[in-house]
């Protein structure tokens, strides 16, 4: 079927069925629910961005001149507060998961289109009491909520904090349970479970952790706001309690966590380089056990945050040894995404540049993980900026990645409308070098004995944070470049088709943008990623 | 612009090792990377699309041959790693003979450092060099943590808990300490320095200090100030244990056997409830209202240096 | 079974049962994992402090929590029974035993609350004049407070969800079995009970040998 | 077969459960006031347990049930003993 088939009487396509702000408001469309979330995620990624924006500048120089230490300190609990919970966890799934997952199992709809929706005015609520937090004057304790700070002695906006990330977590526990019902219950005649696309595995994956890491942080958070609200001893050293039962409960969440915040970079990254190399991804198989692998041993690590708070050194050894065993399966994701590129016929597309930067970034990033599962270098090096950079080099310089990725691959899909191609790589590359430059002098300061969350800094690291700095503002550059030509894209861009990419997979056979139902006619179910006649090149990939 | 950091002193006996695990865990990961990386380029530029490169069936050996042995080879090279830098790495040390132990009290935001003679410092600490030093830690407020980055030593400093610390300094020099752990507004204000002197030169420098009574003493006149020998005094006639040797041997609790050492001691005295020893009644009145961090240290010590002999347990 | 009751993007009704039902399972899971949260805290306090807890634990109410139990037990086979009945077909019987879980699950917060009021009477409730000295004790009742507090909230939340059954019902019975809203309540309102179930021991039985 | 004997076939297996667990209540009640040391709490846990079983395979009818439903189930218990199987790891080694 081609575009021209596509005459008048056809349905309206998802964005042109209902105009009014009701009928976005109260849609139970999964593609609509996804672009409320796109538009939600981009308001709070720009808050967390410019919260980390000033703290940036304030580096630049040893002495903490430019603002306050109370108002630094609220300024980094805010960006990661921010940046984790209202931009980077929702980021992926809530928007392409949603908009996709449905698709490419080839359904009308998520399993319960109305808790779908639930699940956007959660956020939103959750939203709405971070907002709060800040126009109470902001919340200092750190993304991590540390007792007994948090509970007895900080005298911020605690309550209204945790109260916003409580909620929060309740959407993304409906957004899990809603993916792993739909994915057992909606798939299309004929799309086994070793059919469906690494994305959807992704998807599956990620949800499990999410139904089942979540309501710990839920809970955890409820204690703290009992302690500091009602008084209630529970973590409070002085009155028996044990503080580093907080620090257990909250990384039992927290380290799963990441893994909800890497898992679905690693689908994308998975469909893109299989389009873009125009080949089978290797080993799918052990691409598939190896998410499942990551996100079930991802329960067993939590305690390698904790190998210097006082638990025991017994503990460590076992927390450190587990934390070796959840690299493998990430080792095998890595290793099959490079041997898929073997014998491709492989184009440099923005999505594909973006796809090299995460497998490039994503390794070092894991890589230094392994540094700090190694207790002896951890010890020195927690709570230092080498702990920074290895994280947002998993986040950033990986899931960030991969989340643009997304964005430009399936842009088209979404919106009907082709991206400047030429825009669209200037950016991805600018995001790499940026990145690069943010970062890398972190892990060098770190080792050489810099700490987190330090306002002012002894002058010998001052170099390397005026590096960091020029790196995030070309990286912010590189992050306001594609809203302007995106936004340009969804009136001047061409008109994509249906599959602009010559992609496989379902949602390349539904309209772009689809219909409410998504399918016309029933899609046609086949293997994975079959770019090629078995093993051999692609045709039409080298004609051109 | 400032000089600027490129390098760290291996100021104590372990950064050196510490060191050396860095490098290496540093070469491991950096084999692997420009491995990657190498085979990165080549397959982006020799099979990009158009290029003449064959493209014919995968040879035999891509098969899951090469799967399965990637996969062993990873969780093999991921249990050296973890075998010969983790192994056992700061299980509880022994104790070197003529061992120095210094008292720590952290509050927000300031590092308070007791000698055993009684002298004190804050934001300071000397102590000689090629000596192992014993750090028992306890926080007044939140959590802090000791941070001496030339040491590559860390350890978290908790309230009423008390951590500890064991080193050897192998350098003289002034390094620096920080507080690791965010504590609220001043956090990076919480630093302090630490002095590594030749042993005279701390002999010497120690004489100069205004000692106060030693930790022992003072231990002593709060024993008497708290009227701990009411009770606690072999001729009292309030059925309390003797808490002469106490410290180290095994101590019977209704809950079972446990070791005294500085911990258990500590929580004794701020909540005795918590743990009663076998055969006397709960009657020991909590000093945790009373006695501070430093208090306690004091009460401890002067416990320690009670003499053991004639007293059977 | 007429698809009166199919909802989008189902196509047939019989699967889109079995999917509420494997979605409300999914969500109890997460629901369980919620309450090890606290029994996590709980286990490592009474690890800690054995004498403050046996104390604390012989305070509670043993009355008030067993009668307790027993409700809410039988508020779950009428629930059970309900769903039987609903699905052979006696709408109406089924409806009365909604009635009957609701009126049980009422029961249970009335008691609860005249429970939290002596507990309150008897300075159970943890910081100053608290009633017992037991290091221990006092965190023993913050987590009663808590763990029944939550679980309060959670048997409210059934009872609004069995409310919406009996009175959607009130025109149409057959709505009953034909959505899958009854089965999905029903499974919420046992994970009720299950976790009471749990917390009983954990709460009421403490220490009452060792009085 | 009548109606009325339809209705109270229904009864049947529920009620027999709800036995069960009201004698088990009484039991778990009574054991707590003899003193077994530390026994007590193991024994009221497995009474509890026996209990959440039983509500669990009928009342929420896993037992008829398909074997995803059960798998599901199956999730929470295995995690939180994961939870406190590490938690251990730290406490039980100090
Ligand atoms: C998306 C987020 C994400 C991801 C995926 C990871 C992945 C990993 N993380 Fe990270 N981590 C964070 C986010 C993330 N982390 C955050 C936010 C913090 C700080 C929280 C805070 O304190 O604020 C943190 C902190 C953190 C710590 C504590 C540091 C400290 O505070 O002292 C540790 C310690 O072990 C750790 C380890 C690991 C490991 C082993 C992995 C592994 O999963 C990595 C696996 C990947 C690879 C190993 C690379 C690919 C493999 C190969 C190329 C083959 C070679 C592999 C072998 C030889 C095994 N992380
Ligand atoms: C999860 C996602 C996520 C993302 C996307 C980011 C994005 C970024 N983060 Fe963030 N970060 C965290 C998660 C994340 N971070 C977490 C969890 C913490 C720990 C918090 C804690 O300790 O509690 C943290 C902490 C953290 C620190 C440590 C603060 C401290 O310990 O004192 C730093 C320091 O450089 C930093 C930098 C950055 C930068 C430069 C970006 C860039 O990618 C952002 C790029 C955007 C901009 C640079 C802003 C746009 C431009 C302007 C507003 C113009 C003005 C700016 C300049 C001229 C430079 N982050
Ligand atoms: C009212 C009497 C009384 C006073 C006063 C008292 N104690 Fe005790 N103490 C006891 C009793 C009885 C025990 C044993 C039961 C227990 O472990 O609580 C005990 C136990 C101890 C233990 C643990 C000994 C062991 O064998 O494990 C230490 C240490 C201790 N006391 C120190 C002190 C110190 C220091 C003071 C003063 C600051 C003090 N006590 C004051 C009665 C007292
Ligand atoms: Cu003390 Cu940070
Ligand atoms: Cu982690």
């Amino acid at each position: 079927m081609t575009d021209t088939a596509v005459n008048s009487a056809m349905p309206p396509d998802y964005l042109h069925d209902g105009h009014t702000l009701r009928s976005w408001l109260l849609s139970t469309d999964h593609k609509r629910i996804a672009l409320l979330f796109v538009f939600s995620i981009t308001v709070f990624f720009f808050i967390g961005a410019v919260a980390i924006g000033i703290i940036r500048l304030e580096l630049l120089t040893p002495a903490g001149d430019l603002v306050s230490d109370d108002t630094y300190n609220k300024l980094f609990t805010i960006h990661g507060i921010v940046m984790v919970w209202f931009f980077l966890i929702p980021s992926i799934p809530a928007t392409f998961g949603n908009f996709l997952l449905p698709l490419m199992i080839g359904a009308k709809d998520l399993a319960f289109p109305r808790i779908n929706l639930l699940s956007w005015y959660l956020y939103i609520g959750g939203a709405a009491f971070t907002v709060a937090t800040l126009i109470a004057g902001g919340v200092d304790t750190g993304w991590t909520f540390y007792t007994p700070y948090s509970t007895m002695f900080s005298n911020t906006a605690v309550l209204t904090a945790a109260m916003g990330v409580f909620v929060v977590g309740f959407s993304s526990v409906l957004t899990g349970v809603n993916f792993i019902a739909t994915t057992h219950m909606l798939r299309a005649p004929g799309m086994t479970w070793f059919r469906l696309p690494l994305f959807v595995w992704s998807m599956y994956a990620t949800s499990i952790v999410m139904v089942l890491a979540t309501p710990v942080l839920a809970m955890t958070l409820l204690l703290i706001m009992a302690e500091r609200w009602l008084d209630l001893p529970i973590f409070d050293a002085s009155r028996g309690g044990d503080p580093l039962l907080f620090q257990h409960l909250f990384w039992f969440y927290s380290h799963p966590a990441v893994y909800i915040m890497i898992l679905p970079g690693m689908g994308v990254v998975s469909e893109i380089i299989a389009c873009f190399a125009r080949r089978r991804l290797f080993g799918y198989s052990f691409m598939v056990y190896a998410l499942v692998a990551i996100a079930v041993i991802g329960f067993f690590v939590w305690g390698h945050h904790m190998f210097v708070s006082g638990q025991s050194p017994y503990a460590n050894m076992v927390f450190s040894f587990l934390s070796f065993m959840v690299a493998v399966p990430s080792a095998i994701k890595v290793f099959n995404w490079t041997a898929t590129l073997y014998r491709g016929s492989i184009t440099f597309e923005a999505p594909m540049l973006y796809a090299f930067g995460f497998l490039g970034l994503f390794t070092i990033g894991g890589l230094t993980g392994l540094f700090l599962a190694t207790v002896p270098i951890d010890i020195h090096v927690t709570d230092t900026y080498f702990v920074v950079a290895h994280f947002h080099y998993i986040m950033v310089g990986g899931t960030v990645s991969a989340f643009f990725g997304g964005l430009h691959f399936w842009w088209p899909k979404i919106t009907g409308k082709l991206y400047p191609e030429s825009w669209a790589r200037l950016a991805a590359i600018l995001m790499f070098f940026g990145f690069n430059l943010t970062f890398f002098p972190q892990f060098v300061m770190g080792y050489l004995g810099m700490p987190r969350r330090y306002h002012a800094y002894p002058p010998e690291f001052q170099v390397y944070h005026v590096l960091s700095t020029s790196g995030a503002a070309v990286l912010g550059v590189a992050y306001i470049l594609p809203l302007f030509y995106l936004i340009w894209s969804l009136r001047y861009g061409a008109a994509a088709g249906m599959n602009p990419w010559r992609a496989k997979g379902l949602e390349w056979q539904a309209l772009s943008p689809p219909p409410r139902d998504n399918f016309l006619s029933p899609p046609v179910v086949g293997e994975p990623y079959d770019y090629h006649p078995q093993e051999g090149p692609d045709a039409e990939g080298d004609a051109a | 612009m400032t000089d600027f950091r490129l390098s760290l002193p291996e100021a104590s006996l372990n950064a050196h090792d510490v060191d050396i695990a860095f490098l290496s865990v540093f070469a491991i990961a950096a084999a692997i990377f420009i491995f990657l990386f190498i085979l990165l380029v080549i397959f982006a530029v020799r099979y990009r699309r158009g290029s003449r490169a064959p493209r014919g069936p995968l040879p035999k050996l891509f098969r899951r041959e090469l799967e399965i042995g990637w996969t062993l080879a990873t969780i093999f090279l991921a249990i050296f790693i973890f075998w010969w830098f983790v192994g056992g790495y700061g299980l509880p040390p022994r104790d070197a003979p003529g061992q120095l132990e210094i008292h720590v009290v952290a509050k927000q935001w300031m590092w308070k450092t007791q000698h055993p003679n009684g002298a004190r410092e804050i934001d300071a600490l000397h102590i000689p060099v090629n000596t192992q030093i014993r750090l028992v830690m306890t926080s007044q407020d939140v959590i802090h943590s000791f941070y001496v980055p030339a040491f590559r030593l860390k350890q978290d400093v908790l309230p009423v808990r008390s951590t500890e610390l064991v080193f050897t300094p192998a350098e003289t020099g002034t390094f620096e300490l920080f507080c690791a752990e965010y504590c609220g507004t001043q956090h990076s204000h919480m630093t302090g320095e630490i002095v590594v002197m030749t042993a005279p030169a701390y002999a010497a420098w120690l004489g100069k200090q205004p000692h106060g009574d030693t930790l022992v003493q003072q231990g002593e006149a709060l024993y008497a100030k708290y009227g701990c020998g009411a009770c606690h005094a072999p001729a009292s006639h309030v059925h309390a244990p003797k808490l002469a040797g106490i410290y180290g041997s095994i101590v019977v609790l209704q809950t079972g056997a446990q070791l005294a050492d500085d911990a258990y001691l500590r929580k004794s005295i701020l909540r005795p409830r918590d743990d009663i020893v076998a055969g006397y009644a709960p009657i020991m009145p909590s000093y945790g209202r009373f006695a501070s961090p430093a208090d306690v240290d004091a009460l401890l010590a002067y416990i320690k240096s009670l003499p053991t002999q004639g007293t059977q347990r | 079974m007429s698809d009166a009751f199919l909802r989008p993007p189902f196509e047939n009704l019989q699967r889109q049962h079995q999917a509420v039902a494997f979605g409300m399972w999914i969500f109890l899971v997460s629901e369980v994992l919620l309450f090890a949260g606290l029994f996590a805290g709980y286990t490592v306090y009474r690890d800690l402090y054995p004498q403050g807890f046996l104390a604390a634990g012989r305070q509670t109410d043993i009355v008030f929590g067993t009668v307790n139990t027993a409700i809410l037990m039988t508020s779950s086979l009428t629930m059970a029974v309900a769903g039987r009945a609903s699905r052979a077909g006696f709408g109406q019987m089924a409806r009365r035993l909604l009635i009957a879980t609701f009126t049980l699950g009422a029961l249970f917060l009335v008691l609860k609350g005249l429970e939290y009021r002596e507990d309150i009477q008897r300075h159970l409730v943890p910081g100053a004049g608290f009633a017992l000295a037991q290091r221990g004790a006092q965190i023993f009742f913050s987590y009663y407070w808590i763990m029944t507090g939550v679980h309060a909230v959670h048997v409210t939340a059934g009872l609004i969800a069995v409310m919406r059954l009996i009175v959607v019902s009130r025109r149409n019975v057959g709505w009953l079995a034909g959505s899958a809203s009854e089965d999905a309540t029903a499974l919420y309102w046992h994970l009720v009970d299950v976790i009471w179930i749990v917390l009983y021991p954990l709460l009421y039985l403490v220490g009452r040998a060792n009085g | 077969m009548d109606e009325s004997r339809a209705r109270r076939e229904i009864w049947i297996r529920p009620v027999v459960v709800w036995v069960a667990l009201c004698l088990l209540l009484a039991a778990t009640c009574a054991l707590a006031y003899v003193p077994m040391g530390n026994g007590n709490l193991p024994v009221s846990l497995c009474i509890a347990a026996i209990k959440v079983a039983l509500v669990g395979l009928v009342f929420m009818r896993l037992f008829e049930n398909n074997p995803l439903n059960r798998l599901a189930a199956a999730a929470g218990p295995i995690w939180v003993f994961v939870m406190f199987l590490l938690l251990g790891a730290d406490y039980f080694t100090r």
